[in-house]
């Protein structure tokens, strides 16, 4: 199997997950989305750290595990939170800063 | 035989993702993201990276995705309403989009002249990938990120606890107090009480002037009549 | 060493002054402008014709970029700085009569507008005068803002700021360019005018420069079609501040062309110049139009000064001797008679509560004194034979005659539309029946005090022109040297 | 087995960011204790005395220039250089946020600890030698800030704004990632000098698609974070909802941090592709001016107005990097000096007149100042005046700095492109003096002489109150700074020369 | 005797200065003396001059002296200079004797009057900027002495500054002068630019050497002779002068009879070297002094305001006398200078003094038998209006026929010029005693029969005559008295004088007898190819004299058979000839014309740059155009900030499209 296939199945999954932000307005999910673009980071260091024969790609992928855990706590605070005032749990309606 | 697998994982890890884009409900999301893991973690061993992607069920669909349930289950993971104006434009903007971006990627990927990537890649040598060598590159070159990362994953709970600790009504606390009440400790909503150790139900709507209170939004609203 | 106590003493003052209690602090204001004023004419007095520029300071200021605090007094610029002592002074005694509200302020700013005033005039680094030139603006933003007539003020100064700095930034950025560009490489960059004067750019360089410090001069002035800022900036200016900035500001922009443009880009000078040429004398007939048409009398001021600065732009460029002397006379000289008018149409304005000519008239006759003064001031305005500006434009025209015949002709015309609306001022403001609610006074102590010495000035300038002439000449000559050469 | 022999570790070059991490963690144990003292005095305190130490430590290895941690980092003055201004940016924002209701609702420890960290965070990412220790500096400046956004929660719109800055910030973070991956795979190594070393060479893949969509996906990411349009618009908002001394810390440190970066990536590393990125970054700088100018024109809310020019100066500031010299190096670090004393200023206003008013920051809390507060109006005055490039200020000198630059660069239309956004620009600074000096002081609204209180309003829990004589101290000093700045830069100037001068020779 | 020059000069300009000063001060008629004093001392200083003249040798009466550099720079040579030599010296002897008297008139005359004291500053002033101009020997001071005589006429027809007609009248009068300023102005450049310097003898010495009619002089001749036809009201130039008699009778007798119109005659006989090197340009002045002369004369005669034909007839004399130098006849033009300074200014001072028996009414339908009540004045008038009529032995009669004779000279199509002005000279003749006759002849009216009882009549409700507008009673002036000649002995005085030198000045240059002029202007002229060359011979001369006599008599017949014999036929003369009579009564539609050509152009200019240009283009498209564009492109950027996170992200990840594009294709 050569290295582009699997590049071009993180450059997919990337996509699906960009376009997953525009389309999905909780937040809850656009967290998930976010998940699936560092993943498919993270598929591609993988990938090439497999090509290059050196390790640094995986240590990368692991930093980039925890980074994508600390989002995660971080933005389900705030979805918490936002909860917690009673406030609707919609992208779309948070809108009082615009203009 | 590879192939077989890696056809098998790269098609459910895919279908993870659009599950995840695609459904309705928040708590399928998160199943679905969960299966889109497990097959990641299979790609990886693919590519041997064994540690990582131990790392990847472990950490990945385990802890984090529990959390998740949690935080889908507290909230209530209700299906997203359909509303009038997101409907197949919404969509057809976000295709587009990212369908361009994954052109341009592919182009990127297809166009470039590194010979390597059409390859198996680099001849496999033992340890590859493995805890050892990770935890050696972790130790060694990479020490300063693997420090960093335990900041960051400190700093980043203690930012969840602030966030999402309960509060309830309590006594407003005086701008200015005497030298006595100033000393004297108070519910103060730290992590300690937010964890609920102790008096954890006293806490304390701070001032807010920071908001625009009532009486200045009148005022607001008289300033915006004598300029229009 | 004279040149930078000159410039900074008004700040200074102001400053102190700010400090002072109320009742000593606009008395303290107005001696500092006096001061400035005696520290002028000294320089007057002890001026050389014969040994080019004087006084001259140059000090490193930001060694990084070649910017040099340099000064220097030479003819081109001694009697502008006369004049603008002069102007400033009339202005803070004048407005020493009458009670500002945080009137500590208001001379704050107005001394500050004179250290910027006066810096433009004496900078010899193209950096330095850029930065006096923008700073210019922005204490008459704070004085017409604040105590500014009219309901819309605000509005109007914000536009006149905007529109102006459009020309200004525009002329630093062309400035930062020249300083740049004319360094060809191994030179170090400078800015001061004598090394760029050395340092010649290339054609098409030159051009565009040119083009830039055109916009911001042209704006500045105003000359048409760029003085949409005036009306409305005019009309919400105190008379004493507006005195000044008609009276000392617009000659910047002309200066600029004398001090900057023509030995710096002589090849774009004289490549533009019909372009220039015309330019003038459409504002000198527009203006003379909207002047006599207009019924406002601060605006009918307004436009003379469009059309009197047309005629200092034919001088220019004309490029060649006689035209610019008359240009840097000519300077002097509406400077002198814009800011009495101004004054007096103060006074008029509360004998008949409006600026609308057609509110006022009829009061010469209690008031022979005022009229007295209006008619001489008006007289000189329409440069009547006899008048300095008669000296002037007699120059000018004689220098455009000698480069562009036809257009010297056209411009003649705006001699004999200056006499129609410099009569109708008058006139109206004047002569005819006494208007319905004017209240026929003659003029107050207060106003003499300040008319008196304006007119004495313009009068002794009418018998003896020859004091700027002489003292002008060879720096005049040496300064469009380059751009006369290439007329030739 | 292999045995593993930690890296030599150069503590005095790494004493900066340890400083900064450390004072991180003992404030927020220091949180923990419960006196009232501790929280509203200790806490702050401590955070200053850290940040102090790290100020210190950094001068005082202003000329050191090594790898260290195995390559992790790069100390060099440049480096140094910013983050002693990301330091300054945070020692102010402690000042500012001392008595105000962000720390209250999130927990002092807590708030000082993550500012701390984040700052931290800053000085990793312009010290950061290699992809990973480039990304993780990344994270660790956005976490903290992405919390400390949402910090007022009593306030919907400061959660609004932190879960808008979070989202759209882990999108760009992810895209950087991915460009950060897609340069790893180009190049084979995550570590700056031998990424370099393979560009250089031969037949080196810097003309290679895959690095250069890589080179792309990183630059859109670090452009996001100094909110360079067309990814700026996170920033009205966040600006806006925040709580305002993060405001300031976000509007000076993350685009210190970020704009460093940017010099590195560009004007270091690929400074042999200049021709072929500079377009680009121009294009973008050219963008950003306009949508910046004319965004924040007919803006009522300060700190919106703010947030739209911060997005305008980061577009001037650009132009330095664009033309890729040393100059340009010196202008942006210079400029970027003044534009962080200007924003403190006004930032320190709009919390002072937030606290003596009811009315937020609404553009009416600083009318008529003019004539009641001089102490507060005239740092404004400056501020504004400085951010629109009027001489006598900091401002001007930056901005003909940037001009000079850009015309030395052979970018001179850049140059024309900056003065006419200024222009545009005092359209709305003046708005903001006007309304200072030229409106009268609205009626209802209780004028604090000395902070003399009268009745609060009814429905705040506390109602206006004394700025606090620490906010118009910072208000003070940075309107001096901005004026010494525009009259004796050589100093600054000076140190901004140390800081180019030290990347000349990097690669 | 320079010293003398520079004081005639001098006192004037001190009586300017003491009275205006002092103009609260001065009680009664102490400004008037002043100012008269002022004049008569600069007049004997004129004499004094004249003296010191005469003592010289026939080669050297000439001086020029420098007071100071006004405008020495840059090759421009405006020197303070004057030039003393026997043109200037009649001039100066003619202007400040004929102010003097007038000084003299005025100061009854204007007694009672609010703006005494202004009046004889503003008279002051007047006679120093006249005497300027007649001694400056260099173009500028020329040019200033130009613009101060304009400058004081303003100030005196609009001195009444209550009445509309008087400032608008104003107006009018100092634009066409400053027309002619600019004239005189370019014309300066020219010279400048022919002969490099502006000073008159540097000038002249060079203009003998320079080639004839070249085209630069050419122009820069005719451009000076826009100066003097502004200044001398020829055509198209004269529409000011009728309206200037909104002035104070004495005014128009000094400034617009006397003195100041004729300064273009002055000018172009003092300009002779340039002119005799460009004659096209010399031509034009004698075509349009002859078209002016024959045009003026018809307009007086239908003209029903009694200073309006006196004005007109002003303009016809001073066409002569531009005729004369233009033809090269320059002493016969000075010479008919100076007698009509005589006659002019004495039918005016009568005039006045008529008009003061009527209480400020000026229209002759009004008048009528006044020979009774005031013999004095019907006297001088008699005397004035013969010399005007030309009919000897009055001093008009031996200039105008010299000028005619002289003109005749030139031969050719001079014919022509010398036929319009015999023409003229008839038609002067009727209608000088159609005014004599209307005024004094026929039944007196009430004015003139309460004046018979010994009263002066006096007007309850003054109005003014122009317009019928009542006067500003506030104010005031014109004064609630006047005065007529036979009761006032000052204005007695001065019409007497005047009246005697009409009469007998005629002796000075008696054809075949005398040559009192001619020798004395000699040394100015000398060198000048018509000077002596054009000399009519003695036989023409006399036929001449006796063609000009008849006309003059056969036109006071006609005037008496239509006037004094049958009343009443010139209505039906009138009726006959109507479109003539429009003609003429209109003026011939001058000021109509140039109203439609220039006044009317130049306000719709003004109208629409104030309405239309100022709004649309400078401050619509320039200024509001800009802001138009910046609030847009705000509005869009604002529209864009929708507050929705997922429009953000979209943009965001183009963002990342556009830039990756660019990146790929820079690959």
């Amino acid at each position: 199997m050569s290295i582009e296939w699997f590049l071009v199945v993180s450059a997919m999954i990337f996509c699906i997950g960009a376009g997953g932000v525009l389309t999905r307005r909780s937040p809850l999910v656009t967290l998930l989305c976010l998940e699936l673009m560092l993943n498919a980071g993270n598929l591609a260091l993988i990938a090439f750290s497999r090509m290059w024969g050196n390790a640094e790609g995986q240590v990368f992928a692991i930093i980039v595990m925890v980074v994508a855990a600390c989002e995660v706590c971080v933005g389900l605070g705030v979805i918490v939170a936002m909860y917690r005032r009673r406030l609707p749990i919609d992208v779309d309606d948070m809108r009082e800063l615009h203009g | 035989m590879s192939e077989f697998f890696y056809f098998l994982c790269a098609i459910v890890a895919i279908a993870g993702a659009i599950g995840v884009v695609a459904l309705r409900n928040p708590f399928y999301a998160v199943l679905s993201l969960v299966c889109h893991l497990f097959a990641l973690a299979g790609l990886f061993l693919l590519l041997r990276a064994e540690f990582v992607a131990f790392a990847q069920v472990v950490v990945y669909a385990g802890a984090v995705m529990v959390l998740y349930v949690f935080v889908v289950g507290y909230i209530g993971g209700d299906d997203e309403s359909v509303r009038p104006w997101d409907g197949p434009a919404q969509k057809g903007v976000a295709l587009v989009f990212a369908g361009m971006l994954f052109v341009e990627l592919c182009l990127a990927i297809l166009g470039s002249g590194l010979k390597a990537l059409d390859g198996e890649g680099a001849p496999y040598q033992a340890g590859f990938g493995s805890p050892g060598q990770i935890g050696e590159l972790f130790l060694t070159t990479f020490l300063f990120a693997f420090e960093a990362a335990s900041i960051l994953l400190l700093i980043a709970a203690v930012g969840a606890v602030v966030l999402a600790r309960r509060r309830g009504a309590g006594r407003v606390e005086a701008d200015r107090m005497t030298f006595t009440e100033f000393m004297r400790p108070i519910g103060t909503g730290t992590t300690a009480e937010a964890v609920g150790t102790r008096d954890g139900g006293i806490n304390l709507p701070a001032p807010t002037t920071d908001v625009v209170s009532e009486r200045g939004r009148e005022q607001l609203e008289a300033g915006r009549g004598e300029r229009q | 060493m004279p040149l930078s106590i000159l410039i900074w003493l008004p700040a200074a003052v102001g400053l102190v002054a700010a400090l002072l209690p109320r009742s000593i602090g606009p008395r303290l204001a107005a001696l500092g402008t006096l001061g400035a004023l005696g520290i002028a004419i000294g320089l007057i007095a002890d001026y050389d014709p014969s040994s080019g520029m004087q006084h001259v300071t140059d000090e490193t200021w930001i060694a990084d970029l070649g910017i040099h605090y340099k000064l220097g007094l030479d003819g081109l610029n001694l009697f502008l700085v006369a004049l603008t002592t002069l102007g400033f002074a009339a202005a803070a005694v004048a407005a020493n009569f009458r009670t500002w509200e945080r009137s500590r302020l208001f001379y704050f700013h107005l001394l500050l507008g004179e250290t910027a005033v006066l810096g433009a005039f004496l900078a010899q680094d193209l950096a330095l005068f850029v930065a006096f030139f923008d700073l210019m603006l922005i204490p008459f933003y704070f004085l017409a803002g604040q105590w500014g007539d009219g309901e819309n003020r605000v509005a109007a100064v914000t536009k006149l700021v905007v529109y102006t700095f459009v020309g200004s930034l525009l002329m630093l950025a062309a400035a930062i360019a020249t300083g740049v560009m004319s360094a060809s490489d191994g030179q170090e960059v400078s800015f001061a005018l004598s090394d760029l004067r050395e340092r010649t750019l290339g054609e098409g360089t030159q051009q565009w420069l040119f083009l830039l410090f055109a916009a911001a001069f042209l704006v500045k002035m105003p000359a048409f079609p760029l003085h949409g800022w005036m009306p409305d900036g005019y009309r919400a200016m105190p008379i004493p501040v507006l005195a000044v900035f008609s009276g000392v500001l617009s000659k910047v922009g002309a200066y600029g062309f004398m001090r900057i443009v023509l030995p710096t880009f002589p090849d774009a000078s004289a490549h533009f110049q019909e372009l220039m040429l015309i330019l003038a004398v459409v504002s000198i007939l527009y203006g003379s139009a909207m002047a006599f048409t207009t019924t406002n009398a601060r605006l009918v001021v307004g436009y003379s000064s469009v059309a009197q600065l047309g005629f200092i732009t034919l001088g220019i460029f004309a490029l060649n001797d006689q035209g610019a002397q008359g240009a840097l006379l000519q300077m002097i000289n509406h400077g002198l008679v814009v800011i009495p008018l101004f004054l007096i149409i103060g006074v008029l304005a509360q004998r008949a509560g409006s600026e609308d000519l057609r509110d006022m008239g009829g009061i010469a006759f209690r008031a022979p004194v005022l009229a007295t003064l209006f008619l001489i001031v008006a007289l000189a305005t329409l440069a009547m034979p006899g008048s300095s500006n008669f000296v002037g434009e007699f120059l000018i025209l004689l220098g455009v005659f000698e480069s562009k015949m036809a257009i010297a002709f056209v411009a003649s015309i705006g001699i004999a539309l200056a006499a129609v609306y410099g009569l109708r001022l008058f006139i109206r403001a004047m002569h005819n029946r006494v208007g319905a609610s004017v209240e026929s006074r003659e003029i107050a102590l207060r106003d003499a005090v300040v008319l008196v010495p304006l007119v004495a000035v313009i009068l002794f300038f009418a018998v003896y022109p020859q004091l700027a002439l002489s003292r002008g000449e060879d720096s005049v000559v040496s300064t469009i040297a380059p751009a006369v050469e290439v007329t030739r | 087995m292999i045995a593993a022999t930690g890296p030599h570790i150069d503590v005095e070059a790494l004493s900066p960011i340890l400083a900064l991490t450390g004072g991180g963690l003992i404030v927020l144990l220091t949180g923990l204790l419960r006196p009232r003292v501790v929280r509203e005095v200790l806490v702050p305190l401590l955070s200053l005395v850290a940040l102090g130490a790290a100020l210190g430590l950094a001068i005082w290895q202003w000329d050191t220039d090594t790898e260290i941690i195995a390559g992790a980092l790069r100390v060099d003055t440049f480096a140094l250089a910013f983050t002693g201004l990301v330091i300054i940016s945070a020692m102010v924002t402690v000042l500012l946020s001392w008595r105000a209701v962000a720390p209250r609702e999130a927990a002092h420890g807590e708030y000082y600890a993550m500012l701390l960290v984040s700052a931290a965070g800053m000085a990793v990412l312009v010290q950061a030698q290699n992809l990973v220790s480039l990304f993780i500096g990344f994270e660790l400046l956005s976490i903290p800030l992405y919390v400390l956004c949402a910090s007022e929660m009593r306030r919907a719109s400061s959660l609004e704004a932190g879960l808008k800055y979070l989202i759209i910030g882990s999108v760009g973070s992810a895209t950087l990632l991915y460009g950060l991956a897609l340069i790893y795979g180009a190049t084979g190594s995550t570590d700056f000098a031998t990424i370099g070393e393979s560009l250089n060479s031969a037949g080196g893949p810097v003309r290679d698609p895959l690095f250069l969509t890589g080179l792309a996906l990183s630059v859109v990411g670090l452009a996001f974070k100094a909110s360079v349009a067309p990814f700026h618009q996170w920033t009205p908002d966040a600006y806006e909802g925040a709580p305002t001394p993060v405001t300031a810390f976000m509007a000076t440190a993350t685009k210190v941090a970020a704009l460093g970066l940017l010099i590195r990536f560009f004007d270091v590393a690929l400074i042999n592709a200049q021709p072929d990125w500079a377009p680009a970054l121009a294009a973008l700088a050219t963008i950003t001016i306009v949508v910046g100018n004319v965004g924040a024109i007919g803006q009522t809310s300060l700190k919106r107005l703010l947030a739209w020019s911060s997005v305008a100066q980061a577009g001037y500031i650009l132009a330095g990097i664009v033309v890729g010299t040393q100059h340009g190096i010196e202008a942006t670090a210079f400029y970027l000096a003044a534009y962080l004393v200007m924003n403190m200023a006004a930032f320190a206003v709009i919390v002072a007149r937030a606290r003596e008013t009811g009315l937020g920051d609404a553009i009416q809390a600083v009318e008529g100042i003019g004539a009641t507060k001089p102490l507060l109006a005239w740092p404004m005055t400056i501020a504004m005046l400085g951010l629109a490039g009027i001489p006598g200020t900091a401002g001007f000198v930056g901005k003909f700095f940037l001009i000079d630059a850009a015309v030395d660069g052979d970018y001179a239309w850049l140059g024309i492109v900056i003065v006419v956004g200024s222009a545009v620009s005092l359209v709305y600074y003046l708005k903001v003096i006007a309304a200072m000096w030229m409106r009268p002081l609205p009626r209802s609204v209780p004028a604090l002489a000395g902070g003399a209180l009268d009745e609060p309003p009814a429905d705040a829990p506390v109602g206006p109150r004394a700025a606090g004589w620490e906010v118009v101290l910072v208000a003070v000093v940075c309107g001096v700074a901005t004026i010494v700045l525009g009259i004796v830069p050589g100093p600054v100037f000076d140190l901004a020369g140390d800081a180019a001068a030290s990347m000349s020779h990097l690669f | 005797m320079t010293t003398a020059a520079w004081l005639v000069l001098a006192f004037p300009l001190a009586g300017t200065v003491i009275i205006g000063l002092g103009f609260k001060l001065w009680p009664g008629r102490t400004a008037g003396w002043i100012g008269t004093l002022a004049i008569l001392a600069s007049f004997v200083c004129a004499v004094i001059t004249f003296l010191d003249l005469q003592d010289r040798d026939e080669h050297h009466k000439q001086a020029t002296s420098t007071l100071f550099d006004y405008a020495d720079t840059v090759g421009v040579d405006a020197k303070l200079t004057i030039l003393v030599d026997p043109l200037s010296v009649l001039m100066m002897l003619v202007v400040t004797g004929v102010s003097t008297l007038i000084h003299l008139y005025s100061v009854t005359y204007m007694t009672g009057d609010r703006g005494f004291n202004r009046y004889f500053a503003y008279l002051n002033f007047f006679v120093f900027s006249m005497l300027l101009l007649v001694l400056s020997g260099n173009f500028v001071p020329l040019i200033i002495g130009w613009a101060f005589v304009g400058a004081a006429s303003y100030l005196l027809i609009s001195f009444w500054y209550r009445r509309r007609t008087a400032t608008s009248a104003g107006v009018k009068a100092f634009v066409i002068n400053v027309v002619g300023d600019i004239g005189l102005m370019l014309g300066a450049y020219f010279i400048l630019r022919e002969f490099g310097t502006l000073d008159f003898l540097g000038v002249f010495e060079q203009a003998g050497a320079a080639p004839v009619n070249t085209a630069n002089l050419v122009a820069g001749m005719i451009l000076v002779l826009v100066g003097a036809f502004a200044k001398s009201a020829q055509m198209p130039f004269h529409t000011w002068l009728a309206d200037a008699m909104e002035g104070p009778t004495p005014v128009s007798s000094l400034i617009h009879a006397a003195t100041m119109v004729t300064a273009g005659v002055y000018l172009i006989a003092r300009m002779w070297p340039l002119f005799e090197v460009t004659p096209a340009a010399a031509n034009v002045a004698a075509i349009v002094g002859a078209v002016t002369l024959f045009v003026a004369a018809t307009i007086a005669l239908t003209q029903t305001d009694i200073k309006r034909v006196i004005a007109y007839s002003t303009m016809s004399q001073i066409g002569y006398m531009i005729m004369a130098v233009g033809a090269g006849a320059y002493a016969a033009g000075m010479f008919h200078f100076m007698t009509h300074a005589f006659f002019k200014a004495l039918l005016f001072m009568a005039a006045g003094s008529v008009i003061g028996a009527m209480a400020g009414i000026q229209d002759m339908d009004r008048m009528g038998g006044f020979r009774k009540a005031m013999p004095f004045t019907f006297v001088t008038m008699l005397v004035g209006g013969l010399a005007l009529s030309g009919i000897p032995p009055f001093s008009g009669f031996f200039s105008k026929d010299e000028i005619l004779a002289y003109t005749a000279q030139r031969g050719g199509w001079f014919w022509i010029l010398v036929v319009a002005g015999y023409a003229a000279a008839f038609l002067t003749a009727v209608y000088t005693f159609r005014m004599i006759f209307r005024v004094f002849g026929g039944e007196p009216v009430p004015e003139a029969r309460e004046l018979e009882q010994g009263h002066l009549h006096h007007a309850e409700v003054h109005v003014n005559p122009t317009d019928g507008e009542v006067e500003d009673t506030d104010v005031g002036f014109p004064g609630p008295e006047h005065f007529i000649a036979e009761r006032a002995f000052p204005m007695k005085i001065a019409m007497g004088t005047l009246a005697l030198l009409a009469t007998i000045a005629g002796a000075l240059q008696i054809p075949e007898v005398t040559h009192a002029i001619d020798s004395f202007l000699h040394p100015t002229f000398e060198g000048s190819k018509y000077y002596e060359a054009l000399e009519p011979s003695e036989s023409f001369t006399f036929i001449g004299m006796a063609v000009g006599a008849a006309i003059g008599l056969s036109g006071i017949f006609l005037a008496w058979q239509l006037w004094s014999r049958h009343r009443g036929v010139t209505a039906q003369l009138i009726t006959r000839l109507r479109p003539l009579y429009a003609l003429s009564h209109n003026k011939w539609y001058f000021d109509e014309i140039i109203d439609a050509l220039f006044v009317r152009p130049a306000a719709w200019v003004g109208r629409f740059a104030q309405q239309t240009f100022e709004r649309v283009v400078v401050n619509g498209a320039l200024v509001g155009g800009a802001s138009l564009i910046v609030r847009a492109g705000s509005a869009a950027v604002r529209a864009a900030q929708s507050g929705l996170l997922r429009s953000y992200a979209a943009l965001l990840l183009l963002g990342v499209g556009g830039v990756a594009l660019y990146f790929l294709l820079q690959s």
